[in-house]
C-alpha cells in the first residue's frame, strides 16, 4: 500500500528551530512507519498553496506552524474542504476575533510565556549580580512587525516591570531585519541615548537579536560583567557564545523543545488520521533557561 | 502668392550656445524652401521649433496666417504640421503600419483594426513608391528603409507644410529617387515645404528657393534658387571662398600595405579579396547593402570572420574584436553615429579621447587628464567643431559635429597605419568636408592606408586614387582614377539590365 | 518601374514568412513549457490530479493578475517595486472596512480605490515629477507598507463575514474564483496590449519615448494610466489575498514584487521596455508555479530548494537566448 | 577667422565656468549633506557625539563598501541582486574554513576566492551567455543563498578565533577598521571610476555598448571584471561582518542589494547606464544611515519609520530633481 503522508509545515524554514523540528519530526515518520512532508511557508499564500499541495498528495493530515496565527480560520477552512486532519504547533491558531480555534489541537507554548520566562532569568541574574533594578538599563530589541515577536519581547518587559523594574528605563531599540547586525545597529543607538545606564539587560524575538544587542554594548565597552543578555531558541547562535573560553554578556536563551514538538506532533497527527486518535486540545510545553553552565545537561534531557 | 509659414525674428538659447537669433523668412505654399548653413548653424533647432518640441526664447511663429504657439508635438501636428527629423524617431518593435499612424492608429469598436490600418499604409506605401510590407517589424530593416517609413509617416499626416531635415544622408540612390520624386509631387500638390541639405546638388535639383544661416543668423534668403552660383551658396554659408572642395593631389604611393584575402561571414555571398598601397585612398561605392560596411566589419573584428585572413605589412592581423584591430593600427569610423559612434551622455573630450588615451597613460595606469583636453581642444579648434566646450555632453551638438567629433577619435590615434571611414562625411557640410578631404590626404601622404566608403558619387570620384564598386555582397569591379566616371562607377553598382539613367 | 522593388529583394514573400515566424517565436515558448507539462506529468506522482493543478493555479492567480499590469509597466520602460505593499494595505484596508462597514462592495471598493490612489501616486511622481522609477516605486513601498502597519496596528485584521470569503473560494466550472479572475485578467490585459491604442502606444512609449512623443503621443499623461491600472490590479490581488487567508495581513506580500518582475522577464518581457507578450507572461507565471509545485512534491529540501530555483531560472533564460540566438543565425 | 572663434564666444573662458560649474554640482549634494547634518546636530540630541557618529559609520560600513563596485556594475548598465547572498556565503565559508584550518589568511583567502568566483560567475553569464542581468543575479541570489545554508546546515557558525574578531573592531586612529575600510574602497573605487582606463571604459560600454565595443572597449571582458571586482567587495563585506558578530550566518544581509542600489541611485548613479560619481554615492551612503540613525535617536515608532524612510527618499530626490531643472534653466 502507499505510504501514509503527513505534512510538517513550518514559518521559517531557514530557522535553526524548525530545521531541527523537522529532524525530531522525520525521526517520528521513521519510527511509526509514514512518510513526513515538509514544506516551508513564508506567508499566507505560500501556506494556503502548501495545503493544497498536501492533498494533491493525498496526504492525511499536517501539522503547521503558520506564520501568522490569525490564519487560522483560513487554514482550517483549507484543511476541511481537503479532509485534512491539522494541528498547530509552537504558536496557536486563532480566528478573526482572536480566539484560539477549538478544532485544532495545540502543542506548544505561547511567545507571550516564553517572553515572561526570559523575564524571569534576567531578574534572577541581576538578583545574583546584587543590581539595583533603578540603575539597570533594559534593551528591548523590537521588531513589532512580526506579531510573535512583538509578544515575546513584551512578555519579558512585563515580566520585568511586575518585579519593579520603572517603566522608564525599558528602552526599545527597534531593529530593521531580525538579523544580528540590524540588532547591532539599533542597539548601538539605544546604548548612545541612554548614556547614563552603566548596566543594562537585553532580549529581543531571537538568539541573534540578543547577540546583536551583546556585540554593540562590547564595542562601547560595556562588557560581560555589565551586560546581561537572554536569547530565544537556543540555536546555534547561543551555543557557539557559550563555547567561547571567556563568558560574554550573552547569559543564557531560552530553549524550547524541538524535540518534543517536533516528534510529538507529527506523531499525534499520524495516529489521528490511522487510528483515530484525537489528540488532547492543548499541550503545553515549558521553555528551559539555557546558560553556559547547564547547557551540557539540558541539551541531553532535551535529546539534542 | 500669401506665405503658409513665417519665421518672424525668432530666437532660441540653449546653455552657451545661441543657437538661433533673430530668424526671420517666410515660405509659400507650392514652394520647397531650402535651409543651407553649417553644423551648428541652427537648421534643426528651427525645425524643432516648427515641430512643437522646442519653444523659442524670443520671436513669432505663423502658419497658414495664424500666430502659433506649440506646447507640444501634438499641437504641430494637429496645426498641419509634419516634420522628418535628422535623427530617426521610430520604434524598433513595432510594425511599419504602427509607426507610421502612430499616435493615430485606426480603432473599430474601440480596439486597433489592425486591417484597415495595414491596408492604409500599403496604399501610400505604393503611392510613394515604396515597396515595404507594412507588417514587418522596424528592427528587421535597414537604416534607408527606416528613414523611408518616417518619410512615409510624414506624409500621411497630410500636413499642409512638411519639413525634410537631411532625408538623404541614410538614404541610396534608389530611395533618393524616390523621395524626390515624392518631394516635387507634394510640391504640385500646393503644399508648402522646407528641406534641409548638405548636398548642394540637391538644393539645386529640388529648391524653388533658398535660405542661408550661419552661427544662429539668416544670412539671406534667395528667391530663385537656380540663380544663385554655386560657390556664391558656399561663401555665404561658411564665410570664406572654397575653391576645389575635394582638393585631390596625388600622392606617392608605397608598397601594397594592406591585403584582405577571402574573408568570408554568414552573410555575404562569397568570399572577398583586395589589396592597397601605404598612401592611397580606396574608395569604396556601392548602393545600399552592397555589403561594403560588411566587408569592413570583417576587416575590423566587429563582425565574426568564417575564414580569410587580413595582412597589414605582410603581417597577419588576427583581429576577433575590434580592440586587436586598433592595436594593430586599423581603425573604422561606423556609418551609424547614433548607434555605433556616440557614447551620447558623455562629453565631447570623452567621446575624442576614449580610444587614443591607453597611449599616454601615466605610471602605464593613470589618465592624463591635462593631456587629454589638451587634445579635445586640438580637435575642436582644427574641425571647428561647434560646441561651446569640450566638457558638453556630445548629444547635445548638432549632428553634423556630432560625426566631426567622431572622425576626431579616430584621427587621434597615434600609431595610425589603415584608416576605414565609412560614410564620413554623413551630414557634414561643405566646409567642414572640405577640411576632411585635406585631412584624409594628409593622413594618406603620411603613409597610411585611408579606405572611404561613401554612397555619394561625386565624393568617392572626387577623392579617391582608386575605386572599388560592389553590388550584393560581391566585388563588382575595380576603377582607377583615370577612367573612372559616374557612369562607369553606377554601370557596376546597379543590377544587370538596369540602366544607370541619373 | 523596377527601381521600387529592390529594397526587400531578400525575402520573397515577406508577409508570410513574417507571420509564421512571429507564431512559431511565440509558440516555442509554450511548446517547451508543454514538454515539460508532460514529462512532468509522467514522472512526477501526483503532479496530473486535477487537485494539484487546481493548486498550481491557485498559487500563482496574485502573481498572474499583477504580471499582467506588470507587463505593461516594463513595456513602457518603467519599474514598480510596490505592487507587494499594495496588496498588504488593500487586503488590510478591505478587511478593517468590511469589519466597520459590514459591506462587502463597500470594502471592496475602498481597496480598490486606495490601489488606484497609490498607482496614481506612482505614475506622478514618475511622468510628472520625473522621479526615477526605482526610488519613486521603492519609496512608495516602504510608505504604503508603513501604513499598512499603522492601519492595522501591526496585526492580522480578521474577517469574520462569510460573504466575503466566498470571494476567494467560490467553485465556478471546477475552478476557484481567484483561478477565473487571474484568466479575465490575462484576456484584458492581452487584449488591451494588442489591440488598443493604449497597449500600442505603451510599447511606443517604451521603444522610444521622443518618438512616441514627437508623435502627438501623452506619454505623461499614459504612464499615470499604466501605473494607475497597476495600482488597482494589485489592490485586486490584495482582495482576492485576503479573503483567501480570511485576515488582512500587513506583511503580506513581501518580495513579491521581485517574483512578479522575474516571471515578466521569464516570459520574454524586455526591462528595457518596448518589448512584451501576454503569452510569454502566462508561461512565465506557470513556470514559477510549477517549479515551486514540483519541489513540493517531491519534497525537496528547503535549503536546496534554493538552488534548484535558481538553476530553472537560469535553464529558462538561457534556453530561451539559444533559441534567439539560433533564430538570428538562420 | 572669426568662425573659428565664434564657436567659443559665448563663454569667455569655457574651461573654468565649466569647472567650477561640475565643482558645484558635485558640491551641492555634499553642501546639501552638510546642512542636513548640521541641523541635526543642533536638534537631535545625541546625534553629534564621536559615539553616535562611529555607531552611524559603522552601521554603513558594508553598505558603503557594496556601493563603490555596484556604483561600477549600475554605470555599465548592469544590475546586480547577488551581493547580499554573497555576503552571507563568504562569512559563513570564512566561519568554516577558520574553524578547520585555524588560520586567519586561508579564511579571508577562501572567502574572497568564493567572492571572485561568485562575481566571475555572474559576470560570465551576463557578459557571454547573454543572460539578462535581472535573472543571472536573481539566480545567483537564490543559488548562492542556498550554498550558504547548505554549508552550513542553516545554523550560524560560530568564531572563536579572536585575532579574527580583530578584523572587526581594532580601532585606529578613534576609528574601527570596517571604517577605513570602506574609507578605502572609496578612494580606490573613485580613482579607478575617475582616472583609469578602467572607469572610463566602464562608463562608456554603460553609455553605448556597441559604440564603445567599436571603439575598441573589451566589453565582455570589462563585464566579467566588474561583476568579479563587485563579488570580492562583497565577500569581503561578509567577512567583515562575520568578524564583528562573531560568527557566519547563513540569514545575513537579505535584502541588502536594496539598500545598495539605493544608495548609488540616491548618489546619482543612473539606472540606464552611464553616469556614476564617487561622492554622490558617498552621500547616498550617509543619508541612507542618518536617516535610519535619527530615526531610531528620536524614537520613531517603528511603522511610522517605513513612511519616514520612503519620503526621505521621495525628498531627496525631488530636490536633486528639482536642482537639476534649475540649472538646465540657468
Ligand atoms: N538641446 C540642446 N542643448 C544645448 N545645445 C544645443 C541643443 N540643441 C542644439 N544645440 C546647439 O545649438 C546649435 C544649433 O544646432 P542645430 O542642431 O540646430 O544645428 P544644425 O544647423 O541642424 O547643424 P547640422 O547641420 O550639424 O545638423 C549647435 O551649436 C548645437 O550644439
Ligand atoms: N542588421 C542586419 N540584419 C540582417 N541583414 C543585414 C543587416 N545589416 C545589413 N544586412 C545585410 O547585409 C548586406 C550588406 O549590408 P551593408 O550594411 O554591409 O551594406 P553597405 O554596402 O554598407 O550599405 P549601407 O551601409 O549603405 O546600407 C546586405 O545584404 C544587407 O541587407
Ligand atoms: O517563531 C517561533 C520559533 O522561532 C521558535 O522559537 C518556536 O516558536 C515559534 O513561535
Ligand atoms: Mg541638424
Ligand atoms: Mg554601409
Amino acid at each position: 500500500a502507499e505510504p501514509v503522508k503527513v505534512g510538517f509545515l513550518v514559518k521559517q524554514a531557514e530557522e535553526p528551530w524548525f530545521q531541527d523540528e523537522w529532524k525530531f519530526a522525520e525521526q517520528a515518520a521513521k519510527d511509526k512507519g509514514f512518510t513526513l512532508v515538509k514544506i516551508g511557508i513564508p506567508n499566507g499564500e505560500k501556506t494556503l498553496a502548501a495545503i493544497d499541495n498536501l492533498a494533491a498528495q493525498k496526504a492525511v493530515g499536517l501539522v503547521i506552524c503558520a506564520p501568522d496565527v490569525k490564519l487560522g480560520v483560513a487554514i482550517n477552512r483549507a484543511a476541511k474542504r481537503h479532509k485534512l486532519k491539522v494541528m498547530s504547533v509552537d504558536d496557536q491558531l486563532v480566528d478573526g476575533a482572536g480566539k484560539p480555534i477549538a478544532d485544532i489541537p495545540h502543542m506548544g507554548i505561547s511567545g507571550y510565556e516564553i517572553g515572561k520566562q526570559v523575564g524571569a532569568g534576567l531578574l534572577a541574574e541581576i538578583k545574583a549580580r546584587g543590581w539595583k533594578l533603578e540603575e539597570v538599563g533594559v534593551l528591548r530589541v523590537a521588531y513589532d512587525q512580526l506579531p510573535t515577536g512583538r509578544e515575546r519581547t513584551m512578555g519579558a518587559a512585563d515580566a520585568l516591570k511586575a518585579a519593579g523594574m520603572p517603566a522608564a528605563n525599558i528602552i526599545d531599540a527597534p531593529q530593521a531585519k531580525t538579523d544580528t547586525e540590524s540588532a547591532f545597529n539599533a542597539a548601538n543607538i539605544a546604548f548612545t541615548k541612554n548614556a547614563k545606564f552603566k548596566k543594562w539587560v537585553a532580549f529581543g524575538l531571537n538568539d541573534e537579536a540578543a547577540l546583536g544587542a551583546v556585540r554593540a554594548g562590547e564595542g562601547r565597552g560595556i562588557k560581560a560583567d555589565a551586560m546581561l543578555a537572554i536569547g530565544i531558541g537556543g540555536s546555534q547562535t547561543a551555543l557557539n557564545e557559550f563555547t567561547k573560553p571567556t563568558p560574554t554578556g550573552f547569559f543564557g536563551t531560552v530553549l524550547i523543545s524541538p524535540k518534543r514538538h517536533g516528534y510529538e506532533t507529527a506523531t499525534m497527527v499520524f495516529e489521528w488520521a490511522t487510528q483515530g486518535k484525537q489528540p488532547p486540545a492543548v499541550t503545553l510545553t515549558s521553555g528551559v533557561l539555557m546558560t553556559r553552565q547547564n547547557q551540557a545537561d539540558i541539551r541531553k534531557q532535551m535529546g539534542l | 502668392m500669401m506665405a503658409a509659414l513665417q519665421f518672424d525674428n525668432i530666437s532660441k538659447v540653449f546653455p552657451g550656445v545661441k543657437a538661433l537669433n533673430g530668424v526671420s523668412f517666410e515660405a509659400r505654399p507650392g514652394q520647397v524652401m531650402g535651409l543651407l548653413g553649417e553644423n551648428g548653424a541652427g537648421k534643426s533647432t528651427l525645425l524643432k521649433i516648427l515641430g512643437g518640441q522646442y519653444k523659442p526664447d524670443g520671436g513669432r511663429l505663423v502658419v497658414d496666417g495664424q500666430e502659433r504657439h506649440f506646447g507640444s508635438a501634438g499641437d504641430a501636428i494637429a496645426a498641419g504640421v509634419a516634420i522628418i527629423h535628422q535623427e530617426l524617431q521610430y520604434v524598433a518593435e513595432l510594425t511599419v503600419a504602427e509607426n507610421v499612424l502612430l499616435g493615430r492608429l485606426p480603432t473599430r469598436f474601440g480596439l486597433v483594426d489592425h486591417k484597415a490600418a495595414r491596408q492604409m499604409v500599403a496604399a501610400q506605401l505604393a503611392n510613394i513608391g515604396v515597396d515595404l510590407d507594412p507588417a514587418a517589424r522596424l528592427s528587421d530593416l535597414s537604416i534607408a528603409q527606416r528613414q523611408m517609413v518616417e518619410i512615409c509617416k510624414a506624409v500621411m499626416q497630410d500636413a499642409k507644410v512638411i519639413a525634410f531635415d537631411e532625408p538623404t544622408s541614410s538614404l541610396s540612390h534608389r530611395e533618393t529617387e524616390i523621395l524626390f520624386r515624392l518631394v516635387k509631387r507634394l510640391r504640385s500638390e500646393g503644399r508648402t515645404l522646407i528641406y534641409i541639405s548638405h548636398r548642394l546638388e540637391e538644393l539645386y535639383e529640388l529648391c524653388d528657393a533658398c535660405t542661408i544661416f550661419r552661427d544662429g543668423r539668416k544670412i539671406v534668403t534667395h528667391d530663385v534658387m537656380a540663380d544663385v552660383p554655386r560657390d556664391r551658396l558656399i561663401s555665404d554659408m561658411v564665410g570664406r571662398e572654397v575653391k576645389d572642395i575635394y582638393d585631390y593631389r596625388s600622392r606617392q604611393q608605397g608598397p601594397v600595405r594592406l591585403e584582405a584575402r577571402g574573408l568570408r561571414s554568414d552573410r555575404l555571398p562569397e568570399p572577398l579579396s583586395f589589396a592597397m598601397r601605404g598612401g592611397e585612398v580606396l574608395g569604396f561605392f556601392g548602393l545600399v547593402g552592397a555589403g561594403r560596411s560588411e566587408l569592413m566589419r570583417l576587416l575590423y573584428g566587429a563582425d565574426p570572420r568564417r575564414g580569410g585572413e587580413v595582412l597589414l605589412d605582410g603581417q597577419p592581423v588576427r583581429a576577433s574584436a575590434p580592440a586587436d584591430a586598433i592595436a594593430a593600427g586599423i581603425v573604422l569610423c561606423p556609418e551609424d553615429r547614433k548607434e555605433q559612434g556616440i557614447l551620447a551622455h558623455s562629453s565631447v573630450a570623452e567621446n575624442i579621447n576614449i580610444s587614443c588615451r591607453r597611449h599616454g597613460l601615466a605610471g602605464g595606469v593613470f589618465l592624463r587628464h591635462a593631456q587629454e583636453a589638451q587634445r579635445a581642444d586640438d580637435f575642436i579648434k582644427k574641425l571647428r567643431i561647434k560646441t561651446p566646450n569640450r566638457e558638453q555632453e556630445i548629444r547635445l551638438l548638432s549632428g553634423g559635429n556630432q560625426q566631426k567629433v567622431i572622425l576626431a577619435r579616430w584621427l587621434a590615434e597615434p600609431g595610425l597605419k589603415v584608416l576605414i571611414l565609412d560614410e564620413p562625411t554623413r551630414g557634414i557640410d561643405v566646409g567642414a568636408k572640405n577640411e576632411i578631404y585635406k585631412i584624409i590626404h594628409d593622413v594618406a601622404a603620411s603613409g597610411c592606408c585611408v579606405i572611404v566608403i561613401s554612397s555619394e558619387l561625386p565624393e568617392v570620384l572626387g577623392i579617391s586614387d582608386r575605386l572599388i564598386v560592389m553590388r550584393d555582397g560581391r566585388i563588382s569591379g575595380e576603377l582607377d582614377r583615370a577612367s573612372a566616371s559616374e557612369t562607369a562607377a553606377l554601370a557596376l553598382a546597379l543590377p544587370d539590365g538596369a540602366t544607370a539613367a541619373h | 518601374m523596377n527601381t521600387t522593388t529592390s529594397t526587400t529583394a531578400a525575402s520573397p514573400s515577406p508577409a508570410m514568412t513574417h507571420t509564421s515566424r512571429a507564431l512559431l517565436k511565440e509558440h516555442s515558448m509554450t511548446l517547451g513549457y508543454l514538454v515539460l507539462f508532460v514529462v512532468l506529468s509522467f514522472s512526477v506522482e501526483n503532479f496530473f490530479s486535477s487537485a494539484n493543478i487546481v493548486g498550481l493555479l491557485l498559487s500563482v492567480a496574485q502573481i498572474g493578475m499583477v504580471a499582467c499590469t506588470m507587463m505593461l509597466c516594463l513595456a513602457s520602460r518603467d519599474f514598480d517595486l510596490s505592487v507587494g505593499s499594495t496588496i498588504a494595505f488593500a487586503g488590510v484596508l478591505g478587511a478593517m472596512v468590511l469589519e466597520s462597514t459590514g459591506s462587502v462592495p463597500i470594502a471592496i471598493g475602498a481597496g480598490l480605490l486606495a490601489g488606484a490612489l497609490i498607482g496614481a501616486g506612482n505614475g506622478v511622481l514618475i511622468a510628472y515629477l520625473r522621479v526615477n522609477a526605482l526610488i519613486a516605486t521603492l519609496a512608495t513601498m516602504l510608505m504604503v507598507r508603513g501604513l499598512a502597519f499603522i492601519a492595522s496596528q501591526g496585526q492580522a485584521v480578521g474577517i469574520a463575514d462569510e460573504s466575503f470569503f466566498a470571494f476567494g473560494d467560490t467553485v465556478v466550472l471546477g475552478l476557484p474564483l481567484p483561478i477565473w479572475m487571474t484568466v479575465v485578467c490575462f484576456i484584458i490585459f492581452g487584449v488591451l496590449l494588442n489591440h488598443t491604442v493604449f497597449g500600442r502606444n505603451t510599447l511606443a512609449i517604451g521603444g522610444n519615448p521622443e518618438a512616441a512623443r514627437l508623435a502627438g503621443v501623452r506619454v505623461e499623461r499614459l504612464r499615470v494610466w499604466i501605473f494607475l491600472l497597476q495600482g488597482v490590479v494589485a489592490a485586486l490581488a490584495g482582495l482576492i489575498l485576503s479573503a483567501r487567508i480570511t485576515s488582512g495581513q500587513p506583511n503580506a506580500a513581501t518580495g513579491f514584487e521581485l517574483d512578479v518582475i522575474s516571471a515578466c522577464v521569464l516570459g520574454g518581457v524586455s526591462l528595457a521596455g518596448g518589448k512584451a507578450r501576454i503569452f510569454g507572461v502566462v508561461i512565465g507565471v506557470l513556470i514559477m508555479g510549477t517549479v515551486e509545485n514540483v519541489m513540493n512534491l517531491l519534497n525537496v529540501d528547503a535549503f536546496y530548494q534554493y538552488l534548484v530555483r535558481g538553476l530553472i531560472l537560469l535553464a529558462a533564460v538561457l534556453l530561451d537566448q539559444l533559441k534567439t540566438r539560433g533564430e538570428r543565425r538562420s
